[in-house]
């Protein structure tokens, strides 16, 4: 879709007076769906609609063995998966180096250990620990592709149930695990402080938050922000584009405050969600 | 080798089905606005979306174009958590690039390609969840997102899978389950309606005797599937209509 | 040379106002009304018609892209019948140190008899033509012409490897077997014509 | 990116000896206390004071442009190509592009670096795009991309943002028109404490979240990268990983953009030198 200068321009205009094409304010985000335990296959899913974004994020988990420098700590690999289905640019190899820059940003928002405690993961020190794989499908992409995914991977890390180790014993080299076969004995990841993204969108002299893909073609440029109970994991720019030093903190707090928003809508919707209900693309 | 009998006594099978039963079918048209037409499949366990764009202009290389037919362009791609073990790659495999080649041979069969020369059309699937007969689930699914693409099609084509169990009795529908413990399969893609069949495919080996049979239960199973997709078409023209308004006016459409 | 009488700039460099006297040329662009350098290199203004134009100069090559209305050297590579492809290796009489990709439609062979062109008759390749840049349009490779008496074919060799000279406007022959072939000729203009321009 | 598939990358498992040795068994804390001592850092260095910089261009002859910076032990050389046309793309843009590609060399860090690019080396390649692109007059030359390749020779921190001054100070050199001169800078955080033009092992410092037994609950750390346009006063690209709230953030930027105003002269007397350089060779 490529849009023609009048159209812009009548997007800028609309930013301008605060009142956006589809309705909303600058700083409102668009109707979302949530649905956890979609994916019996994963150890935790989660699928979101944002208007026409839809992603399908699930969890699993695997043994490794921890990082030599760091032999207190678990593992957490982030893979995208570019559908096809999203648009046809991304068959074959298409959607590569979107993949690679979103799972590095995830990367990127969830390496402090005070955002996501990786000590939890440890099962023997240097010797054995859980690694968590997050894979993200994305199957419609209607702009906002970084909020939508950030949601629903802390809503798949939600709904993550991890085996209970009952007990470890070693024998010379060789590490035996006794893990718990009782379905209910499972631990729940902590994931108070995952971050969500927040992406500011710069349009004209504003930003609006959750950009449709019209919107994204209007913008000169965009600030990603990750907020984790209040506090940045990452920020950075991308798609072009500078600001000033005193207009960038002006968006930053922005950011921050949609964020912690965010986040309490995210909190209700997750102590509202049903086990069992009617679910999936059917419905 | 022992093996675990498929089909019991009093003639059940594994998940409890007859041998000429196939899983639950669920679907439903045009789950995506993006593309052009899109659908998502359901049978058993096995989950599918499927989704067509075009008929537009060649992408890429121009000098594929054809002068008396359309280009169909297939990816099959799995996702990395449709199966109990993590995949390391969506697609890309050869396994991957082997089903699309023969989604798109399915395809052609069906569309009326000469309707549309220098255009391309594009299907893409994606398996959201692997439990024996992805292919035929892909096919159906392909089908019922050409149907929702409003592209013009000579009939439904429709796939199915079947075996044979305890040597001798043929039964319909492989599941996951039954593929590991059993052992042919024979995949067929066929037109129902005029009951051609569009593309055979086997793997292992079974005595030629049994091959009628068990090729006659396949086939059997692609006109109930397509029994089921017609149903699922038809409840989808009168939900869209509905919304649009003809239906009203007019006298009930025939369910 | 002097070094107090040049003036050395850097990019973001603000240089002047830009007001009725003063424009930015080459090198440099305009921001809230202020000329900014956008080269690292000299500052040079010259005075046309009563207005300075204020122009910066970079060190040592230029990055040269060829714009529109250019005339370049190439060389032939691919001949069909609608068109034939070529490789661009110098913009004027400058040297690419990269080579740009052009393609010489039928119609802009010759501005006379379009109709009659026949692309076998006019370019071989292995030929080096001088062709003039048309307006660049959305296709990704550049559009040339050699509807101009100056433009066309300059050097060539025949099939025996031999260079060839031309004998008239439409024909060149080769020096060693005499073997004719039909070519756009180019006018090959004397370089002492142009001297005081380099 | 064709990949090599002939060539042998060694065991890919492989640990720094470093690790076992005595050094490494120091507590956090101590650690800490190590790298600043009232104020003052492990190289006599203040918390707000840049290490030493050196700046050169024309580094590689069959480079357009190219540049080398050393800023305290970290090396890096960067190349800047010509235009050329934009491969696999067939439709009209109209403005041009930029190819940037940030390697760490196998030797340049404690561990040995694979030759195809790591998650982290790509992600660099990402910031350092977005961190070029404002700063180049990109409308010059459409259709065409510029490539831009950074190699860090020794990775002694703030590697990143030697990286993105030595490409403007390569990309300006290599002619390549440009809105304005474009620097960078690194700021590291743990706790109280704010460390301007971190190194490496500062930077591991920073990277670390201590959990437990902070006094003040605040728990700050991370790492910050700026690109500043300077005549301009643009903020090109603002990194940031780590944890950090608000107030953290503004002092970093008000930091972070004096900072910059620092390396401006540098990398104006390098060009200027480039540029005499030039006019005397061709009166000659």
């Amino acid at each position: 879709m490529t849009l023609s200068e009048a159209e812009k321009t009548f997007i800028l205009h609309g930013v301008q007076e605060n009142f956006r094409i589809d309705g909303r304010n600058r700083d409102d985000y668009r109707p979302m769906e949530l649905e956890t335990s979609i994916i019996t296959h994963a150890f935790g899913s989660a699928r979101l609609r944002l208007a026409n974004t839809d992603v399908v994020v699930t969890v699993k988990v695997e043994i490794d063995v921890p990082f030599p420098d760091r032999p207190l700590e678990g593992k957490m690999e982030f893979f995208i998966d570019c559908s096809a289905n999203a648009t046809p640019d991304f068959e074959g190899r298409g959607g590569e180096n979107l993949a690679t820059e979103i799972s590095n940003t995830l990367t990127a928002a969830y390496s402090s250990n005070s955002v996501f405690d990786y000590t939890k993961l440890c099962i023997l020190k240097g010797r054995k620990c859980w690694k968590i794989y997050v894979d993200i499908l994305i199957l419609e992409c209607g702009g906002n592709l970084y909020d939508a995914i950030s949601i629903a991977v802390k809503a798949a890390l939600w709904n993550t149930s991890i085996p209970l180790v009952k007990s470890v014993t070693i024998d010379g080299n060789n590490v035996d695990m006794n893990v718990s076969e009782n379905l209910s004995d499972c631990i729940k990841l902590d994931i108070s402080a995952a971050p969500l993204m927040v992406t500011l969108c710069k349009i004209g002299d504003h930003c609006v938050v959750d950009p449709t893909s019209a919107e994204e073609q209007c913008s000169q440029g965009a600030i990603v922000v990750a907020i984790s109970k209040g506090k940045f994991s990452t920020v950075f720019q991308t798609g072009g584009g500078s600001l000033h030093p005193l207009t960038l903190m002006e968006k930053l707090k922005l950011g921050a405050k949609v964020g912690n928003r965010l986040e309490e809508a995210l909190s209700e919707a997750l102590s509202k969600i049903k086990e069992n209900g009617e679910m999936g693309f059917l419905n | 080798m022992s093996r675990k009998e498929l089909i019991s006594k009093v003639g059940l099978r594994l998940d409890g089905r007859r041998a000429d039963e196939l899983r639950r079918i669920r679907c439903k048209l045009g789950v995506f606005s993006e593309p052009d037409g899109s659908a998502y499949i359901e049978q058993g366990l096995t989950k599918v979306l499927a989704a067509v764009y075009g008929p537009h202009q060649v992408r890429g290389n121009r000098l594929k174009a054809q002068a008396d037919a359309v280009i169909i362009n297939c990816q099959f791609s799995m996702a990395v958590f449709s199966t109990s073990e993590r995949k390391k790659r969506p697609r890309g495999d050869r396994k991957s690039t082997e089903l699309s080649l023969h989604l798109r041979q399915a395809l052609i069969a069906a569309i009326e390609v000469e309707k549309y020369p220098w255009s391309q059309i594009d299907v893409y699937v994606e398996v959201l969840h692997a439990d024996g007969g992805i292919f035929p689930a892909c096919v159906n699914a392909a089908t019922l997102a050409l149907i929702d693409a409003g592209i013009p099609i000579k009939e439904y084509v429709c796939a199915c899978t079947a075996s044979i169990a305890n040597n001798n009795q043929a039964m319909v529908d492989i599941s996951h389950e039954e593929e590991i413990l059993g052992g042919p399969t024979l995949t067929i893609v066929a037109l129902p309606m005029s009951e051609k069949i569009v593309l055979m495919e086997m793997s292992q080996r079974f005595h030629l005797d049994h091959l009628k049979s068990v090729l006659e239960k396949a086939l059997e199973g692609c006109k109930n599937t397509k029994n089921i997709l017609d149903q699922a078409v038809q409840n989808h023209i009168v939900d869209v209509g509905a919304s649009t308004g003809w239906a009203s006016t007019g006298e009930k459409v025939k369910r | 040379m002097d070094e107090n009488k040049i003036l050395i700039c850097v990019p973001g460099q603000r240089l002047c106002l830009l007001d009725k006297t003063h424009v930015n040329g080459h090198g440099t662009y305009e921001r809230q009304g202020y000329i900014y350098s956008s080269l690292a290199g000299l500052v040079n203004v010259t005075t046309k018609d009563g207005i300075d134009v204020v122009e910066v100069h970079s060190i040592g090559e230029q990055t040269i892209i060829p714009a529109q209305g250019d005339i370049v050297t190439a060389q032939v590579t691919i001949l069909s019948q609608q068109f034939c492809k070529c490789i661009i290796k110098c913009v004027g009489d400058t040297v690419l140190s990269r080579t740009y990709r052009g393609i010489l439609r039928r119609e802009d062979v010759r501005a006379t008899e379009k109709d009659r062109i026949e692309m076998y008759k006019s370019f071989r390749p292995g030929d080096i033509i001088l062709a003039r840049v048309l307006p660049i349009t959305e296709s990704h490779t550049y559009q040339l012409s050699t509807a101009e008496n100056e433009l066309g074919v300059v050097i060539a060799h025949s099939d025996a490897g031999h260079p060839m000279v031309p004998i008239s406007w439409t024909e060149m022959q080769c020096t060693k077997t005499f073997v004719k072939q039909p070519r756009k000729v180019a006018k090959v203009v004397p370089e002492n014509h142009n001297v005081d321009n380099t | 990116m064709p990949v090599d598939h002939k060539r042998i990358n060694g065991p890919e498992n492989t640990i720094p000896y470093k690790l076992y040795t005595k050094l490494n068994v120091k507590s956090f804390k101590e650690a800490l206390q190590d790298a600043v001592k009232n104020g003052v850092r492990n190289d006599k260095r203040k918390l707000d004071e840049h290490r030493r910089i050196f700046m050169k261009t024309d580094i590689v002859s069959q480079a357009k442009g190219s540049a080398y910076i050393e800023i305290g032990n970290t090396k890096v050389v960067v190349s800047v190509f010509d235009p050329r046309e934009i491969p696999n793309k067939n439709e009209y843009s109209l403005n041009g592009e930029l190819y940037c590609e940030f390697k760490f060399a196998p030797f340049s860090c404690p561990k040995r670096r694979l030759h195809q690019q790591d998650a982290e080396e790509k992600q660099n390649s990402i910031v350092m795009k977005q961190a070029l692109e404002p700063a180049v007059c990109r409308h010059e030359f459409p259709n065409f991309q510029v490539d831009v390749y950074a190699l860090v020779l020794e990775n002694d921190g703030s590697a990143l943002s030697a990286a993105i001054t030595c490409a403007g100070l390569a990309l300006a050199q290599a002619g390549i028109p440009m809105f304005d001169i474009i620097t960078s800078v690194t700021i590291g955080i743990q706790g109280d404490l704010k460390l301007l033009d971190p190194m490496l092992h500062e930077e591991t410092l920073c990277y670390t979240s201590i959990n437990k037994n902070s006094k003040t609950g605040k728990n700050s750390h991370g790492i910050v990268i700026l690109s500043l346009l300077n005549t301009h006063q643009q903020v090109t690209e603002f990194y940031q990983v780590g944890s950090l709230d608000i107030d953290d953030i503004e002092e970093c930027t008000k930091v972070l953009t004096e900072a910059n105003k620092v390396v401006v002269p540098l990398v104006e007397k390098c060009l200027a030198k480039h540029v005499i350089k030039g006019v005397k060779e061709s009166s000659q």
